[in-house]
C-alpha cells in the first residue's frame, strides 16, 4: 500500500532521513522505533508530503506522490497525527473534529463519526465547548487522533501518541489502534517512544537509527532481540 | 521517616477557576526538605494547573501557597509575579518545551542564571572589573551545569537544534541556573524511551543531592514515579483523591480506577 | 518551453493589470479619454523579459538557500574569524576610518551634507535596533522621539536661547522621558498592538507640534535654528557642515561602541529571551516590564540625542519632518540591514538613505525605484543585507581569565 | 439633539468606510499576521479603475446606475488581480521569513503603487463622477444623510454580513481559519493553504475596491494618495476591533468614525485625530488585544 | 567598501554638470516631485521646461543654454536642504523653487551662503520676505497676508457678513492664511469669527465639521487650505443644502477645483492672482503647455512660468551670472510675464503682482469687480 524507495530527506544541509526503504502492506499495523532525533518525524513528514523527500520515492497503491502538495495526500486517505499534535487552539474540540473531516462531504457519517470519537474520549465531550488551546496536554493528545480519525484514513499515521498520557489511557488508545485496524481494516503507521507497548500492538517494526533503518523484522523478533531490549526497552 | 524535615513548600486549600469549570478544588500539598515528591493523575486532572499556580502564572482563586526556603518561617507567595517567585527560589520546567529556540545552548543556561546575578546597563556599557568578573563567573557557572547533564557538548549549538531529549534536559539546566530551593518538573521524561527514562531517572536523583534542593514532579510514566519519589500526591478532576508513600498510592483503590488500570507494566 | 510559455502568461496578466492603470486616461469632466495602449505594450514586453530573470533569481535563490546553509559553518567561522581577529579587522577598520575621515576632503559639500543625513540615519536604525532587532518590541513611532529631540532644540533655542552643546544631552534625556512616559502603559501589550498604539503616539506626537501653534509654531515651523558652533571652529556654512560631519561620526562610532556592548551582555542576553519566550524569560526571574522598559528608553534617548542634531543640520523644524512614513523608513533600515546585527544597521542606513539621493537621477521615478528596490532586497534577501552573527562564547578563554584573576 | 443625530450618522458614514477597508487588514493580518500596508494602495487602484470604467461607459451613454454597478465590478475584479498578485510577488516569497521582513516588503510595495498610479495618471486630485443615485424617500433627510452616505452604510452593513456568515458557513472560510491558526496542520487535514493565502488577499482586496469606489463616488475626487491615510485609519480600527476579527473591524471602524466625528462637533477637529489614537491607546491598555480580539490562548 | 561604489555614479553626475557650467546656465528647480504634495510642485517642472525650451530655441540667453536641474524635495526640510546643497555642488545659477514655504526655509540659508538668487512660484508664508532674513529670496505670488487681507474685507465689506466661520487644512499655507483672515476679522470689530477649525487634509469625509459650521450659525465660511479639501467641503456643504458663501484662497483658484466640485463649485469666492487671462504671456504659457500636455496646467504653473522668464531675463539684463547683479536686475528691470509686468520690491515680493476676488460663474473664475 505504502512504499519508500530510497528516500532521502534535507533539513537544509542537514540529512535527516538516508536511503529510507519501508513497505507497509495493506491492514496491517507496522511501527518505527528509535532514538530521539532518529528521524521518526522526519519520515512521517516526508509521507504526508510536509517536507517533501530531496530524492528517492513515495509510492501510495503504486503512484508517486512525493511531489504532491500535502492536501492531495490527504485527500487520497492519508491521515496523520502529528507530533506536538498540533490543536486549533482557538478553536472548540467540536471545531477541531470538524476540521479533522474538512475534506468529507457526508455530513451523517461526520456527526456518526464524531459521536464514535466522544465515546471513545468522553473528557472530550465534558470539555467540547472549550477551546483546544486551553486543554491540558492528555486532553490535546485524544483530541489529536480523534481529529485524524474524523477523516476516516486509509491509512494513518500516528506520531508518538502515547504522550503525555495517563496509563490507563495509553492502553486505551492502543486498543483503540487495534479496534479501527480490525474493524475498518485501516492501515497503522505508528511511531512510537514506548517501543514496548508499540511492538506488542503492532505486526512488523522497523528500527530507526540516525535517520536510517538498521533493522526490520516482525514484532516478536524484535521484543525477544537482545540489542533492541537493551536499546529501547529499558530492561 | 521524614519527619523531622522541615517544610519548605506548604499548599493549603488552593482552588482555581476556569470560567465555569474548577480545575482545582481545595488542593493541599506539601514538600520537604530533600524530599522528591511526585503529584499524578488522569489527564485533564489539573497538575500542570496546580504548577501554574504555585509559580505565579496563574493566581489562585483561592488558597494559600507559603514557602519556606530558609528555615525563616513561611511567606505567602500567591499573587506575586513569576518571576519574584523564582528569584524566592521555586524553578519549573515545561510540559510542552519552551526553550529560547535561536539561542545557544550555554546562552539558555545563563538566562537562568539572569536573577543570580546584577549587572545593570551601565556596567554592562563601561565593562567594569566586577560586571567582568560576573559575566565570566556565569559562563563558568552555566557549563558546569550542562556538564551536569551532560549537555557540555553541546554547549554551542542552537537550542532547537538539539534531539527532544537533550531539550528536556536543558530545560532543567536552565531551571537549575535560578538557585533553586525546590525544583518543579512537568513530565520530564515525555517522549523519552523506557532507557533514556532510566538515564533520567539517575540524574535527577544526582542533581537533588548535588544542589541539595527539592523536587516536585508531574509524570505518568509509573515507573519512573514509583521508584523515584518520597511520596506522592494523585489529583483527579481538580481534587486530591490520595497521597501517601508510592506502596500506599499504588494499593489505593480509587487510584487504581482513574489512574493506574489493573496491571501496572505500562 | 515551459518558461516561454509562463513568461508570455506573465506578460499578458500584467498588461492585463496594467491596462485601466496606464492604458487609458479618463477626464470625466470634459468627458474625454485618451488611449494610450503602447504603453501597456511596454509593460508587455518587459514583463516578458523580466519574468525570466525573476524564476531565474528565484532558482538561484533556493539553490544559494541550500549551499548558504551547507556553508554557513565556513562562511560563519571566515567571518567571524574576520570579526575578531585583530589581524584582519584592524586594517579593515582603519581604512574604513580614513575613508570617513578624508571623506569631506574627497567628495562634494552636497556629498558630505547627505553623508550627515545618512550618518544620523544610522544612530537612528541603531538606536531602534535596540527596540526591535535586540528586544523584539515592534516601534512604528520611532519618529515620535525624533521629533521631541529636534523640537527640544528648536523651542528651547527660541525661546531661551539654549545653545546646542546644552540641548545635545537634554534632549536625549526628554527623548528617554517620554520612552519612559509611554513605554508604562503600552509595553504590556504584545507584538503588533505595540506597534499599532506606538504608530498612534507617533502621530499624536506630530499633530500636537502641528496643532498647538502658539507654543510650536505649527505647520510654518521654527526657522533659523543655529548650527552648533565649537569654540568659533565651526564658523561659515561650509565649516560647520564639516564639523557636523565629523562630530556625527564621532556619535556613530559612540553609539556603535555601547550598542556594541549592551547587545553582548547580560542585559542584551535577556532581552533576546524574551523576545523568544516570554513567559519562559518570566519563569527564569527576568523583569519583564522593567527589562522593555529599558530598551524602549534607551533606543527613545538616542532617537531624542540625534534629533537635535537633525534640527541644528536642516536648521529649521516642522512636523512635516516626522511622518509615519519617516518611522517606516527607519525600521526598513533596521530590517532591510539585517535585524539584530549592527554592521547590517549600518549598511541599511546607507543603502536607504543615500539610494533616495543617487537616485535623483531617475527624478520622478525616483521613488518608484525605491519602492520597488525595497521589495526586491527584502524578496531576495530576506534575512536582511548581513545576517546577524552571534558572539560565541569561548569557555576556555573564561576559564583562564577567572583562574589569573582568582589567584 | 438633531445636532447630535447629525454627527452620529456623519461618523457613521465614515465609520462604514473605515470598516470596508479595515475587514482587508484584519483578513490578512489573521491569516498570515502580517500588516499589509499596500492595502490602502489596493483600494486607491480600485477607485482608479473604477474612474476609468466610469469614464468610458459615461462616454458611451450609460445610465448613471448601471455605471455604477459596472465600475464597481470592474473595480473589484481589479483590485483582486492586483491583491493576488502583491502576494505571489511580494508575500509569497517571503514564507518563512523573519516576521518583520513581509512587513518591509509591504512598505516598499505600499511606495511602489503610490508612484506607479501617480507616473501613470496624474499627480493631480482628478474628478469622481457622482454615481450614486437620488434616493427619493431621503428627500426630507437630505441636511443629515445624503444618498451616497446612505449607499455606503448600506453596502457596509451588507457586505460585513454576508462575510461574516462566509467564514462561518463555507468551506473556505472554514480553511481560512483553520490556516490562521496553525498552517502546518491546516495542511495535514487537507487544506491548499497558498489557495486560502490567495483567496484571502482576493477578497479583502475586493472588499477594499467597493469601498473605494464607493467613498470615490461620495466625495467626488481621488488621488494616488488616498489610500495612505484612510488604510492608516482603517488599519487603526481593525486593531481597536480585534485585529483578526471581522465584526470588531465593523465595530472599530464605526468608532472610530463616531470619535471623529463627536470630537469634532464637540470639541475642535483640530484634534479628531489626536482622539482617535488616543482612545486607541486606552482602549488597549484596558483590552490589550482590541474590543473583541481575543486574546491568542497559550497553554503553559 | 560599499560605500566607495555608491560614490561613482553620483561624482559621475556631478562632473557632467559641472563641467559646461562655463558655458551653460543651470536653472535649479527644486520642489515637491513626489510624495503626497507632488501635484503642487510637477506643474513647476513642467512650466520651467517649457520657458527653457522657448529661451533656448531663441538662441539661449547671451548665446548660452539653460538647462533645468529639477530636484525633488516632497517638501520636507531635510530633504529641501539636500536638494539645496545638490544645487550648490552642481554649480547651480539660479533657483526656481522651493515650493513649500517650510522647506523654502529651510533651503534658504544654503543658497544665501552660495550667494544663488531663489523664486518661489509658490511659498507664500510672509516671514519669507517680511523677516528680512532671506535676502536672496523672490517670488511671483503675493503672500498670505495679503491675501487673507483681501478675502477678509471682501466678506466684511463687500459682501457685508458678520458671522465668519474661518476654516483650515492645518497646512503651513492654509493656517497661515486662516490665522490672518482671523486677525483681521477680529481687529475689524463688525464683524466676528463664528468658528476657527482646522480640518485633516485626505480625510474621507468632512461632513463632521459641516454640521458644525452650521450649527455655528455662521454666515460664510472663509477656508485656507488647497482645492481638494474645499470641494469636499463645498460639495457637503451645498449637499446639505448649505448656501452661505464659501470665500478661500489661491490654493482653490485653480481649474482642478471647479472641475473637481463640479456644480457646488458654482458662486465659491476665491482670491487670486489679479486677472491675467487678458495678458499676452498668459495665452503663449497656456499654449505651450496644451500643445505638449493633456488637460490643464496644475498649481501656480503661471506663477512658476513667470519666475522662471523672470529668473532668466534677470540673467540676461545683468548680462552675468553675478549674483549683485542679478538682484540688481530683478528689482529694477521689469518683465512680461503671464501674472503681468513685474518686478520685485526690496523685500523679494513682486511689485505688480497682487490678489483679485473671483467668483466661479457657469464653471469659469470669473474676476469679482
Ligand atoms: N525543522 C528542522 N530543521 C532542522 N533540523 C531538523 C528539523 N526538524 C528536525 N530536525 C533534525 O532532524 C533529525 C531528525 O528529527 P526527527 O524529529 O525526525 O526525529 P524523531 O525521530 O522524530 O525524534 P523524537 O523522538 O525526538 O521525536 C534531528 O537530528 C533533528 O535535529
Ligand atoms: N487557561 C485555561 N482555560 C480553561 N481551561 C483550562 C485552562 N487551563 C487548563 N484548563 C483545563 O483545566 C483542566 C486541567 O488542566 P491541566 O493542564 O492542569 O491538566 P494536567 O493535569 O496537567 O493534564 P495532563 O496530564 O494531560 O497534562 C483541563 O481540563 C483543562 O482543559
Ligand atoms: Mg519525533
Ligand atoms: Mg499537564
Amino acid at each position: 500500500m505504502l512504499k519508500l524507495n530510497n528516500v532521502n530527506t534535507f533539513y537544509g544541509n542537514i540529512q535527516a532521513l538516508r536511503n529510507i526503504n519501508i513497505e507497509v502492506e495493506q491492514g496491517e499495523i507496522i511501527t518505527l522505533i528509535g532514538a530521539n532525533g532518529a528521524g521518526k518525524t522526519t519520515t512521517l513528514m516526508t509521507i504526508s508530503g510536509v517536507v517533501p523527500p530531496r530524492s528517492g520515492e513515495v509510492l501510495y497503491n503504486g503512484k508517486p506522490i512525493q511531489k504532491l502538495n500535502p492536501d492531495k495526500i490527504v485527500k487520497m486517505g492519508i491521515s496523520q497525527v502529528p507530533e506536538g499534535r498540533l490543536i486549533f487552539p482557538d478553536l472548540t474540540i467540536t471545531e477541531n473534529l470538524d476540521m479533522g473531516a474538512f475534506l468529507r462531504d457526508d455530513k451523517d457519517g461526520v456527526k456518526e463519526d464524531m459521536d464514535h470519537v466522544f465515546e471513545l474520549f468522553p473528557i472530550l465531550w465534558e470539555r467540547r465547548k472549550q477551546a483546544g488551546g486551553n486543554l491540558s496536554g492528555g486532553e490535546q493528545q485524544m483530541l489529536a487522533i480523534s481529529r485524524a480519525l474524523m477523516a476516516r484514513p486509509k491509512l494513518l499515521l500516528l506520531d508518538e501518541p502515547s504522550l503525555g498520557l495517563a496509563p490507563l489511557i495509553i492502553r486505551q488508545i492502543f486498543e483503540i489502534i487495534k479496534k479501527i485496524n480490525k474493524e475498518s481494516g485501516t492501515t497503522v503507521f505508528l511511531v512510537e517512544q514506548n517501543a514496548n507497548l508499540a511492538l506488542k500492538t503492532a505486526h512488523r517494526g522497523y528500527v530507526m537509527e540516525n535517520g536510517e533503518i538498521i533493522l526490520s523484522d516482525s514484532s516478536e523478533n524484535l521484543l525477544a532481540n537482545e540489542e533492541i531490549k537493551k536499546a529501547y526497552l529499558g530492561l | 521517616m521524614s519527619n523531622e524535615r522541615r517544610t519548605v513548600l506548604e499548599v493549603k486549600g488552593v482552588c482555581k477557576d476556569f470560567g465555569g469549570l474548577r480545575a482545582l478544588d481545595d488542593v493541599d500539598l506539601d514538600v520537604k526538605e530533600g524530599e522528591i515528591v511526585a503529584l499524578i493523575g488522569p489527564n485533564g486532572a489539573g497538575k500542570t494547573t496546580f504548577f501554574n499556580c504555585i509559580t505565579g502564572i496563574y493566581s489562585p482563586t483561592f488558597g494559600d501557597v507559603n514557602i519556606d526556603p530558609l528555615g525563616g518561617g513561611f511567606q505567602r507567595i500567591n499573587g506575586l509575579k513569576t518571576n519574584k517567585i523564582t528569584e524566592l527560589g521555586m524553578a519549573r520546567t515545561f510540559q510542552n518545551i519552551r526553550l529560547f529556540p535561536s539561542m545557544s545552548v550555554i546562552e539558555n543556561v545563563m538566562i537562568g542564571c539572569h536573577c543570580r546575578t546584577k549587572a545593570t546597563f551601565l556596567g554592562a556599557i563601561f565593562r567594569d572589573p566586577r560586571t567582568k568578573r560576573e559575566e565570566r563567573e556565569t559562563i563558568l557557572k552555566s557549563y558546569e551545569l550542562l556538564k551536569e547533564l551532560g549537555l557540555d557538548q553541546f554547549s554551542d549549538e542552537l537550542a532547537c537544534n538539539l534531539p527532544y531529549g537533550a531539550q528536556r534536559r536543558l530545560e532543567i539546566a536552565r531551571a537549575l541556573a535560578t538557585d533553586p530551593f525546590l525544583l518543579l518538573l512537568d513530565e520530564p521524561a515525555a517522549g523519552m524511551n523506557p532507557q533514556e527514562t532510566l538515564e533520567l531517572e539517575d540524574l535527577i536523583v544526582a542533581i537533588k543531592e548535588k544542589h541539595n534542593i527539592s523536587v516536585l514532579l508531574i509524570e505518568h510514566d509509573m515507573k519512573m514515579v514509583m521508584s523515584l519519589s518520597d511520596r506522592l500526591f494523585v489529583l483527579e478532576y481538580g481534587r486530591e483523591i490520595a497521597h501517601g508513600t508510592p506502596q500506599e498510592v499504588s494499593e489505593n483503590p480509587a487510584v487504581i480506577k482513574a489512574y493506574l488500570g489493573e496491571d501496572l507494566d505500562a | 518551453m515551459e518558461g516561454l510559455k509562463k513568461s508570455i502568461l506573465a506578460a499578458l496578466w500584467f498588461m492585463f493589470l496594467t491596462l485601466p492603470i496606464m492604458g487609458v486616461f479618463v477626464n470625466t469632466i470634459d468627458k474625454s479619454i485618451t488611449w494610450r495602449l503602447d504603453r501597456v505594450l511596454y509593460v508587455g514586453v518587459a514583463a516578458f523579459f523580466l519574468s525570466f530573470a525573476w524564476r531565474y533569481m528565484m532558482n538561484r535563490k533556493e539553490v544559494g538557500k541550500k549551499q548558504e546553509e551547507e556553508s554557513t559553518e565556513e562562511q560563519v567561522t571566515a567571518y567571524s574569524k574576520l570579526m575578531t581577529n585583530p589581524k584582519f579587522y584592524y586594517p579593515l577598520i582603519i581604512a574604513i576610518m580614513a575613508f570617513a575621515l578624508l571623506f569631506p576632503k574627497l567628495f562634494s559639500m552636497y556629498q558630505v551634507n547627505i553623508m550627515i543625513s545618512a550618518l544620523i540615519y544610522v544612530v537612528l536604525g541603531l538606536g531602534l535596533n535596540i527596540v526591535v532587532g535586540l528586544a523584539g518590541l515592534l516601534d512604528l513611532g520611532y519618529v515620535a522621539f525624533y521629533a521631541v529631540g529636534a523640537y527640544s532644540y528648536a523651542l528651547m533655542n527660541l525661546y531661551w536661547g539654549v545653545s546646542f552643546w546644552i540641548a545635545l544631552p537634554v534632549g536625549a534625556l526628554l527623548g528617554a522621558l517620554c520612552g519612559i512616559l509611554l513605554g508604562f502603559p503600552v509595553l504590556r501589550l504584545r507584538g503588533d498592538y505595540l506597534a499599532i498604539v506606538t504608530l498612534g503616539f507617533g502621530e499624536i506626537i506630530r499633530l500636537v507640534l502641528e496643532n498647538w501653534g502658539s507654543f510650536t509654531h505649527g505647520p510654518s515651523g521654527i526657522a533659523n535654528i543655529p548650527r552648533p558652533d565649537f569654540f568659533g571652529l565651526a564658523s561659515g556654512l561650509s565649516n560647520s557642515i564639516y564639523f557636523m560631519y565629523y562630530m556625527m561620526l564621532v556619535m556613530v562610532l559612540f553609539t556603535i561602541f555601547i550598542v556594541n556592548r549592551l547587545k553582548n551582555s547580560r542585559i542584551g542576553r535577556a532581552w533576546q529571551a524574551l523576545r523568544e519566550d516570554e513567559i519562559a524569560c518570566q519563569a527564569m526571574g527576568i523583569d519583564k516590564m522593567k527589562t522593555k522598559l529599558l530598551a524602549f528608553s534607551l533606543g527613545a534617548t538616542w532617537a531624542g540625542l540625534v534629533g537635535v542634531v537633525f534640527a541644528a543640520k536642516t536648521s529649521f523644524v516642522n512636523p512635516a519632518s516626522f511622518t509615519f512614513l519617516e518611522s517606516a523608513i527607519i525600521l526598513s533600515i533596521v530590517v532591510l540591514g539585517g535585524m539584530g546585527s549592527i554592521l547590517g544597521v549600518i549598511l541599511g542606513a546607507l543603502v536607504l538613505i543615500l539610494l533616495p539621493e543617487y537616485l535623483r537621477a531617475f527624478s520622478e521615478y525616483r521613488m518608484l525605484v525605491f519602492g520597488a528596490t525595497m521589495v526586491l532586497v527584502m524578496v531576495f534577501r530576506p534575512q536582511g543585507l548581513i545576517r546577524d552573527v552571534r558572539k560565541r562564547i569561548d569557555i576556555s578563554a573564561v576559564r583562564k581569565a577567572l583562574g589569573g584573576a582568582h589567584e | 439633539m438633531e445636532y447630535f443625530l447629525e454627527l452620529f450618522l456623519s461618523g457613521l458614514t465614515r465609520g462604514s468606510i473605515y470598516a470596508l477597508i479595515a475587514l482587508g487588514y484584519t483578513m490578512v493580518y489573521g491569516i498570515i499576521e502580517l500588516i499589509n500596508f499596500a492595502h490602502g494602495e489596493i483600494y486607491m487602484i480600485g477607485a482608479f479603475v473604477g474612474l476609468t470604467v466610469a469614464g468610458i461607459l459615461t462616454s458611451l451613454g450609460f445610465p448613471a446606475a448601471s455605471i455604477m454597478v459596472m465600475a464597481s465590478m470592474a473595480a473589484v475584479v481589479y483590485a483582486a488581480a492586483y491583491g493576488y498578485t502583491l502576494e505571489k510577488i511580494a508575500y509569497r516569497p517571503l514564507r518563512g521569513a523573519p516576521r518583520l521582513s513581509p512587513l518591509i516588503s509591504a512598505i516598499g510595495m505600499s511606495i511602489f503603487l503610490q508612484n506607479y498610479v501617480m507616473l501613470s495618471q496624474t499627480s493631480d486630485f482628478l474628478s469622481f463622477p457622482s454615481l450614486t443615485p437620488e434616493f427619493d424617500f431621503l428627500e426630507n433627510y437630505s441636511s443629515m444623510i445624503g444618498s451616497s452616505d446612505f449607499l455606503i452604510i448600506v453596502v457596509a452593513g451588507f457586505v460585513m454580513v454576508a462575510l461574516n456568515l462566509f467564514i462561518k458557513f463555507t468551506r473556505m472560510g472554514k480553511a481560512m481559519r483553520a490556516t490562521a491558526q496553525n498552517r502546518k496542520m491546516a495542511m495535514l487535514v487537507g487544506i491548499n493553504v497558498d489557495q486560502v493565502i490567495s483567496a484571502t488577499f482576493v477578497i479583502g482586496s475586493s472588499l477594499a475596491a467597493v469601498g473605494g469606489v464607493l467613498i470615490a463616488s461620495h466625495i467626488g475626487q481621488i488621488n494616488f494618495f488616498i489610500g495612505f491615510i484612510a488604510g492608516i485609519k482603517a488599519f487603526t480600527a481593525a486593531v481597536l476591533g480585534g485585529i483578526g476579527s471581522i465584526p470588531g473591524a465593523m465595530l472599530g471602524g464605526l468608532i472610530l468614525g463616531w470619535t471623529e466625528s463627536f470630537c469634532t462637533g464637540y470639541v475642535s477637529s483640530d484634534y479628531e485625530d489626536v482622539f482617535a489614537f488616543a482612545l486607541l491607546v486606552l482602549i488597549l491598555i484596558f483590552r490589550p488585544s482590541g474590543l473583541l480580539g481575543k486574546a491568542p490562548i497559550q497553554k503553559v | 567598501s560599499g560605500e566607495k561604489k555608491e560614490e561613482s555614479p553620483a561624482k559621475k553626475e556631478t562632473a557632467e554638470k559641472a563641467a559646461p557650467a562655463a558655458e551653460t546656465i543651470i536653472l535649479g528647480v527644486p520642489g515637491a516631485q513626489s510624495g503626497d504634495l507632488a501635484s503642487y510642485g510637477l506643474p513647476t517642472v513642467e512650466a520651467a521646461k517649457l520657458v527653457v525650451k522657448a529661451v533656448n530655441d531663441a538662441g539661449g540667453i547671451n548665446g548660452a543654454q539653460v538647462v533645468i536641474s529639477t530636484q525633488d524635495d516632497q517638501c520636507k526640510p531635510e530633504f529641501a536642504t539636500n536638494a539645496a546643497f545638490k544645487l550648490v555642488s552642481d554649480k547651480a545659477t539660479v533657483v526656481l523653487g522651493h515650493i513649500c514655504s517650510g522647506a523654502t526655509k529651510a533651503a534658504m540659508p544654503i543658497y544665501k551662503e552660495s550667494n544663488i538668487v531663489c523664486m518661489s512660484p509658490s511659498a507664500t508664508n510672509p516671514a519669507l520676505t517680511q523677516s528680512g532674513d532671506y535676502p536672496n529670496f523672490f517670488r511671483t505670488i503675493a503672500s498670505d497676508d495679503a491675501q487673507a487681507a483681501l478675502a477678509s474685507k471682501f466678506a466684511m465689506e463687500k459682501l457685508g457678513l458678520k458671522n465668519i466661520a474661518v476654516i483650515h487644512d492645518k497646512g503651513d499655507y492654509g493656517k497661515g492664511f486662516a490665522e490672518f483672515a482671523k486677525k483681521y476679522i477680529e481687529e475689524s470689530g463688525s464683524s466676528k469669527v463664528a468658528l476657527f477649525e482646522g480640518v485633516t487634509p485626505g480625510a474621507v469625509d468632512y461632513s463632521a465639521v459641516v454640521q458644525k459650521i452650521k450649527a455655528s450659525g455662521a454666515d460664510a465660511v472663509i477656508f485656507g487650505g488647497y482645492h481638494p479639501e474645499a470641494s469636499k467641503i463645498v460639495s457637503q456643504m451645498r449637499k446639505k443644502k448649505m448656501t452661505i458663501p464659501f470665500i478661500s484662497d489661491d490654493g482653490v483658484k485653480a481649474k482642478t477645483f471647479i472641475d473637481v466640485a463640479g456644480a457646488a463649485a458654482e458662486g465659491v469666492y476665491a482670491t487670486g492672482p489679479r486677472d491675467i487671462t487678458g495678458n499676452p504671456m498668459y495665452k503663449v504659457a497656456l499654449d505651450q503647455y496644451k500643445a505638449s500636455n493633456e488637460g490643464e496646467p496644475g498649481a501656480f504653473f503661471f506663477e512658476a512660468y513667470s519666475a522662471a522668464q523672470a529668473l532668466l531675463k534677470a540673467i540676461e539684463v545683468a548680462g552675468s551670472t553675478d549674483y549683485d547683479k542679478i538682484v540688481n536686475a530683478l528689482r529694477t528691470h521689469e518683465v512680461d510675464t503671464p501674472v503681468g509686468k513685474i518686478k520685485f520690491d526690496a523685500k523679494g515680493d513682486a511689485i505688480g503682482v497682487g490678489f483679485s476676488m473671483y467668483q466661479v460663474k457657469n464653471g469659469e473664475y470669473a474676476e469679482v469687480k
